[in-house]
């Protein structure tokens, strides 16, 4: 039996089964796949997994707009289940309602959306596949090439092509605030094209500092393909290795930045010498 | 009217330091008039005058700065400062006290810190009162001023008037709150030590002031004789306490104060070798402990237990010899050192002021015993202690003057 | 035509000579203290530095940090008390930790994050404030001039101003 | 925002300081048809009286009058002029203070030109700060005139009789079923020198007699609610439910003694009793030995325990001392690492130990004393740091003195307060200066629950306590500004702008002082901030996403403004 129908025969069980009242999936009209919330088991012949489409701020929407009761099923991938965990922990719907039906991408799905954990946590459909280093690609490897100097050029030269549609920011599963900072005149200028590269562009990935599940939403959405998750990608690391923290792996666990070092210890912040010192040395 | 109607006569407070400080800020809030009497120019006591504070190793004057302003503010307590008691005597149920104020030169409500006096000074007696004293101004030091007037018509604001004399004020008080603290005492009487023999002999108060960030080497750590990065310190604890021929008292600050002074040695210049000479490292109180293992793990402060039997300065080259009895190897040992701290002879402050009139009685190691009916004490001058412990009896003093009641 | 402008328009906002803009975030209870007691001693500072004080250097949001590097300045310090030693229970460590996260976002943008200083080490005393002025001023002045950043230089970005 | 603010500019020459080296005319010519401002003046000084006089005079008292001084730092004079305008009537939250001398003029002497462009840069930033301050609403309550005292040990019932003595109502409530802590489980309180027995005789009297003091034995907290002022506190008091509403909270929930668990073949020998058990029989008949050795440091000050109990050398010098009355020619020895009796009471204690026959011997933590026996205590084996040599000491009896360590449900307590607690297990509190007050405004924290103290220092700081809280609640109203002992005015308020806020719950964590909390709003999360609770320290307004929740005094406008008048 083929993946999209163990997805299918899945999401008819959940349905029959009365375990949700909607799944949200892909399905095919007129040979376009559209987002789709089978309610009606019949209709699940239809349903579709490709290509990838993020589903996240899709299922919150609906929840919120649903009523109380309204459980939904979700077929959703490996940074699908990280974003909707971000948001739960945002409180932003009430993950009691949300049945997750796990499905892992393929490898070179990971190779396309420079993703390291192409898998959910757990795995209903596919099989679990090697994630991707973002900085393999050769693409990317300019951008987060070693001397500062070509990084500059790099993003200078890509940043400058925006065009300031905020389709990064819309289509960000974390990114929820309205109004958003990014249309305030105070942080970035209004009218001006291209968007003013260190405050529209590092504000909107500062705020996602600590939630950024790598689902290549960003790079995905924007038009003049500016791969804007690699902007991401020093900071996930950092959080990686000072706290062993990811974004959307721990319901529990709180961003580390939100507590203090007694709590949330940080191995180079933790030795008086780096703070207290004079001399304070500034090569991390 | 946020507070109740103040008590009908008010409490002195005798000591502007942090246990006078909140015996008078705990009284006023509870709306008794206090009257803060303190002999320096500026409320803060021997804590102002530390450059760090052990256990958390903040600089002093932070966890202060806003206690004195507080103090200053505060409309229910009139703060005396260059002023000492003369004489307390009891009248029918109050006690009358004559408050010797000495002239201060410069008005501190007047002064707005140019500094122009000072070049006009010639014996160098004018100086600020410490980066961060409360209210900020400049002082006549009426020891080294001779009167001469040249910083008078200096000064712009016309803050100066060298004739001022002293005054006294007499205050009918319902008690006395003594929490006058302690200081160095000169233990040259005990030879052994070799304190005068040796510039860099000194007390451990000296060395902070000498090692001290705000002070004139601003922190860094030089020999006194030559000015010279020193190799090892020699840190001697109980020198001239726990000794029936001066001090039999533990004066219960000095392990930690050195273990901190040592440890801001080593984080400044991590080749100086310091070692402690202590009998019982005492460190017992609110995260002391870890603050030591801290200190003796991490950076390699040597600790030798036992008292140094004598310390004298080398005959023949320069530095400091230490004659010390060994316990591991059980010898007597010499060993050479370019500066000795000697840690403990500190001497409660009311020892002198034994001839105030009202003499208040003391326990046989001069010590202010809390027994009197009328007179209250907190802090050091009452039993050694830290400052958080001084803190706390002071609060509790204050409480017993407001409620009326014996200690 | 883009990449002339954005060359273009940072010419002279590289202003390579001119001693470089620095803006100091002074928490009121340790770095302010500092300044002030720097001024008392009549230490002699760079003069291209402004003081805003804040309450704490936990008030210090990373937006306007990178806020003001839009806006055309060299160098951010953001000067706090000791870790440990700060009156709002520990707020200082969030601090650090958040503009510690900032930096590999600056990197990666080519922005050097040697240009935001961060001193949790409570410059109070006036020889402190003035080493760590003039060693940032040092830092600044052997970095490299910054090509192409954000269009905006300052007199640009008074026109919307009232 | 139409504002009609009337800025009145006032630029202080300080005697030449100042206008020697910044051009203050040039300043005032550029500010005179500057749009905000209505007056600038250049005055030769601000801050001596008469010249407060001057200034006040020319100041309209009106609520849209505001003033900008150009004079000297907040630390120098500045306060001074500030301090004296309030007295004169004129609220310090509508005067900015640009420090033009520590700030410009005296450190920038060699370069008057780039400093009087300095002076003009910070007096405009001075104005975006002026015309941009909001003002946060103070929040004033009637502070309840009761304490609630949480355990009845000696801390408690001192600071109890204390709050009685000083005319408060004191809910005193204990989980045991009779008051005195761990002094039930003593016959005399160490050092018994000092009098400390008469005062706890002369507290539990008081407790027990005053009508304002309601006992409520057994019971336990469930529920807390509220801030400075004003806690709402519910307990369990033996079958039925009650809620009280008080002013403060005194948490004097003492310790308890560590076990020794396995250490010195306690419970596998007979004749190795703690120092708990050695007072039970002191209590009772009495303790027939011949030689008793004392082991300090039991289980403490090692690598799971780093902390020094601080009590158990004077308890075990009581001990000693008291085993040696009982049997005069017995051998008393103590083992101990290192002797902790700092002060002169506590010194003369340990002389006093040494004077009636106790015998000390110093180990060393890595060469721990060995214990030989098959089943009844024979010998004790030490290596004695001093002399170097191991020592045999024959005795029947072995005493390990034990540490206090936190109480089991001190997590819980601390988690119904919000309070911090140490790596130990010990609750937090602030600074030096304020040793008893916890994080939370309002509630204290004393005796061994904060660090173990010997009964002599419990009540001192039951004492101190009571005389904290009494001066929080004595006054008719409580201003969220005035509560913080930390400084006479809080700088400002957090606000939360409801319509905008997400409830993603990013000030609810960060916020060091628990003033955040997130409630339901039809359907959706909004956080809302207990004005009492929140110091104004800003950490929520830096990881808000959208910038919902402002410091009105220093929102973000404000910094973006100033940011944008540094270098115009």
């Amino acid at each position: 039996m083929s993946l999209v129908e163990d997805a299918r025969l899945k999401a008819k069980n959940a349905l029959e089964e009365g375990l949700v009242d909607g799944v949200l999936a892909l399905a095919r009209v007129e040979d376009e796949p559209y987002p789709y919330v089978f309610e009606v088991a019949a209709e699940t012949g239809m349903l579709e997994l490709e290509p990838k489409w993020l589903l996240a701020k899709l299922a919150m929407n609906i929840l919120r707009s649903s009523p109380q009761d309204y459980r939904l099923g979700i077929i959703c991938r490996g940074c699908d289940e990280r974003a909707l965990n971000e948001l739960s922990k945002r409180n932003q719907f009430d993950p009691a309602r949300l049945h997750v039906i796990g499905l892992a991408c393929s490898a070179e799905q990971a190779r396309i959306c420079l993703c390291t954990k192409p898998y959910p946590a757990s795995i209903a459909l596919g099989e679990k596949s090697e994630g991707f280093d973002p900085r393999e690609d050769e693409r990317a490897r300019m951008f987060l090439s070693d001397d500062p100097g070509t990084r500059m050029q790099h993003w200078a030269a890509e940043l400058s092509r925006c065009i300031k549609c905020y389709g990064c920011r819309n289509s960000c599963p974390i990114c929820v605030c309205e109004p958003c900072k990014l249309e305030d005149d105070l942080w970035v200028r209004r009218g001006e094209i291209p968007a003013d590269m260190v405050s529209y562009h590092l504000i909107r990935a500062f705020h996602l500092s600590d939630t950024c599940v790598a689902c290549g939403g960003c790079t995905d959405a924007c038009p003049v393909n500016i791969p804007l998750m690699l902007l991401q990608v020093a900071m996930r690391e950092t959080l990686a290795n000072n706290y062993g923290y990811e974004a959307g792996t721990d319901l529990e666990r709180l961003s580390p930045v939100l507590s203090d070092l007694t709590i949330e210890p940080c191995p180079p912040l933790m030795e008086p010498g780096w703070l207290d010192s004079l001399k304070v040395n500034h090569e991390t | 009217m946020s507070a109740k109607p103040p008590h009908m006569k008010p409490v002195i407070v005798i000591g502007g330091g942090v246990a006078g400080i909140t015996a008078s800020l705990d009284l006023a809030r509870a709306g008794t008039a206090v009257h803060l009497v303190e002999k320096g120019p500026a409320l803060g006591g021997q804590v102002s005058a530390l450059d760090k504070l052990y256990p958390t190793d903040h600089c002093a004057f932070c966890p202060l700065w806003t206690e004195v302003r507080n103090c200053m503010l505060n409309p229910l307590i009139t703060v005396h400062t260059c002023a000492e008691i003369n004489t307390i005597t009891k009248t029918d149920g109050a006690l009358k006290v004559v408050v010797d104020e000495h002239p201060r030169y410069i008005d501190e409500n007047r002064c707005i810190s140019c500094g122009r006096c000072v070049p006009a000074c010639g014996v160098d007696a004018i100086s600020t009162l410490g980066a961060h004293a409360y209210p900020p101004s400049y002082y006549i030091y009426r020891e080294k001023c001779t009167l001469c007037g040249k910083c008078v018509d200096v000064c712009p604001t016309s803050a100066i008037d060298i004739n001022r004399k002293a005054a006294s004020s007499e205050i009918l008080a319902r008690d006395v709150i003594w929490a006058t603290g302690f200081q160095d005492y000169d233990i040259s009487p005990l030879e052994e030590y070799g304190y005068g023999t040796h510039p860099d002999i000194m007390s451990s108060l000296q060395f902070e002031e000498w090692t001290a960030e705000s002070g004139l080497n601003r922190g860094t750590v030089v020999k006194k004789q030559d000015n010279k990065q020193p190799a090892s310190i020699a840190f001697i604890q109980c020198a001239g306490a726990r000794d029936l021929r001066l001090f039999p008292y533990c004066s219960a600050v000095c392990c930690m104060h050195a273990l901190k002074q040592a440890q801001w040695v080593k984080r400044r210049n991590p080749q100086v070798q310091c070692v402690i000479f202590f009998t019982d490292m005492r460190a017992e109180g609110r995260h002391y402990y870890e603050y030591y293992l801290r200190e003796i793990g991490g950076s390699s402060i040597e600790l030798l237990r036992g008292r140094p039997g004598l310390i004298y300065p080398m005959p023949d080259e320069d530095g400091i010899a230490v004659k010390y009895e060994n316990t591991i190897t059980q010898s007597r040992q010499i060993r050479k050192f370019d500066m000795v701290v000697l840690n403990g002879a500190l001497q409660p402050s009311l020892a002198k002021s034994k001839d105030s009139g009202y003499s208040p009685i003391l326990d046989t190691e001069g010590l202010l015993s809390g027994i009197s009916p009328t007179i209250k004490s907190c802090g050091f001058c009452r039993e050694p202690m830290d400052v958080e412990a001084s803190v706390v009896q002071a609060s509790s003093a204050a409480l017993r003057v407001h409620v009326g009641e014996e200690q | 035509m883009t990449q002339e402008i954005l060359l273009s328009d940072h010419a002279e906002s590289t202003r390579h000579n001119a001693a470089p803009k620095v803006v100091v975030f002074a928490c009121k209870w340790c770095a302010l203290i500092g300044a002030d007691a720097a001024g008392k001693n009549k230490v002699q500072l760079p003069v291209n530095f402004r003081v805003i004080p804040v309450e704490c250097a936990s008030r210090v949001e990373a937006d306007a940090v990178i806020r003001a590097f839009s806006s055309g300045i060299d160098g951010v310090a953001v000067m706090g008390c000791h870790l440990g030693g700060c009156r709002y229970n520990n707020a200082n460590h969030r601090a650090a930790k958040r503009l510690e996260l900032l930096r590999p976002l600056l990197d990666t943008v080519g922005i050097d994050s040697r240009r935001l200083f961060t001193s949790f080490g409570t410059a109070h005393e006036h020889h402190q404030f003035a080493d760590v002025i003039g060693e940032f001023y040092r830092r600044l002045q052997d970095l490299p001039p910054v090509q192409a950043w954000s269009r905006s230089n300052m007199n640009d970005y008074r026109r919307g101003d009232t | 925002m139409e504002d009609n603010k009337q800025t009145r500019c006032f630029l202080c020459e300080c005697y030449g300081e100042i206008s020697d080296v910044v051009d203050l005319e040039s300043i005032r010519k550029g500010l005179e048809h500057h749009p905000r401002i209505v007056s600038c003046e250049k005055v030769k000084s601000l801050c001596l009286e008469e010249n407060i006089d001057e200034l006040a005079k020319r100041i309209p008292l009106s609520p849209e009058s505001r003033v900008l001084l150009g004079a000297c730092s907040f630390l120098a004079r500045g306060d001074a002029i500030i301090t004296g305008l309030q007295k004169r009537g004129i609220d310090p939250k509508h005067i900015e203070l640009v420090d033009l001398r520590e700030g410009c003029a005296w450190i920038h002497r060699d370069d008057p030109a780039s400093a009087t462009k300095k002076a003009g840069d910070l007096i405009n930033m001075g104005i975006a700060a002026l015309v941009q301050r909001n003002y946060s609403e103070d929040l004033t309550i009637e502070p309840k005139q009761e304490v609630l005292v949480i355990g009845a040990g000696p801390a408690g019932i001192s600071a109890a009789a204390s709050l009685v003595k000083l005319g408060i109502t004191v809910h005193l409530l204990d989980r045991a079923k009779t008051p005195g802590g761990l002094l039930n489980l003593i016959k005399k309180i160490a050092p018994e020198t000092d009098g400390t027995p008469q005062h706890v005789e002369a507290f539990l009297y008081t407790v027990g007699n005053s009508p304002l003091v309601r006992y409520y034995p057994g019971s336990r907290i469930s529920a807390v609610r509220g801030s400075a002022g004003d806690f709402t506190v519910e307990f369990t008091s033996g079958s039925d439910v009650k809620s009280i509403n008080v002013g403060a909270v005194i948490i004097a929930t003492g310790a308890r003694v560590n076990l020794p668990g396995s250490l010195y073949r306690y419970k596998e020998l007979k004749g190795v009793i703690t120092g708990i058990e050695l007072e039970r029989s002191f209590k009772g008949p009495g303790m027939k030995v011949t030689s008793a050795v004392f082991i300090q440091c039991v289980g403490v000050r090692d690598a799971d325990r780093p902390y020094c109990s601080a009590i158990c050398c004077p308890v075990s010098l009581k001990q000693a001392i008291q085993l040696l009355e009982e049997n005069p020619d017995a051998e008393v020895t103590i083992l101990h690492r290192d002797i902790m009796c700092p002060g002169s009471v506590l010194e003369d204690y340990y002389r006093k130990a040494m004077e009636a026959g106790v015998r000390f011997v110093r180990y060393d933590q890595d060469t721990p004393p060995g214990i030989l026996g098959a089943e009844q205590v024979e010998e004790i084996r030490v290596y004695d740091v001093i002399t170097g040599r191991e020592r045999r000491i024959d005795a029947e009896l072995v005493v390990l003195s034990s540490p206090l360590i936190p109480h089991d449900d001190a997590a819980r307590v601390a988690e119904l307060f919000d309070l911090n607690r140490d790596i130990h297990g010990f609750y937090e509190v602030r600074s030096l200066m304020h040793p008893l007050e916890t994080t939370k405004d309002g509630v204290l924290v004393c005796g061994s629950a904060r660090w173990p103290v010997l009964a002599r220092t419990a009540i001192l700081q039951g004492e101190a306590a009571a005389m904290k809280a009494f001066a929080l609640l004595n006054t008719d109203q409580l201003t969220a500004t005035q509560i913080s002992q930390f400084k006479e005015r809080k700088f400002s308020l957090a606000l939360v702008d409801r319509q905008a806020c997400t409830g993603c719950g990013n000030c609810v964590a960060i916020c060091p002082y628990d003033a955040c909390s997130l409630e339901a709003d039809q359907g959706a999360y909004k956080s809302t901030v207990s004005q009492m609770r929140c110091t104004g320290c800003g950490s929520c307004v830096s990881v808000c996403p959208n910038g919902s929740i402002q410091l009105p005094e220093q929102n973000a406008l404000l910094i973006g403004e100033m940011l944008k008048a540094a270098f115009s």
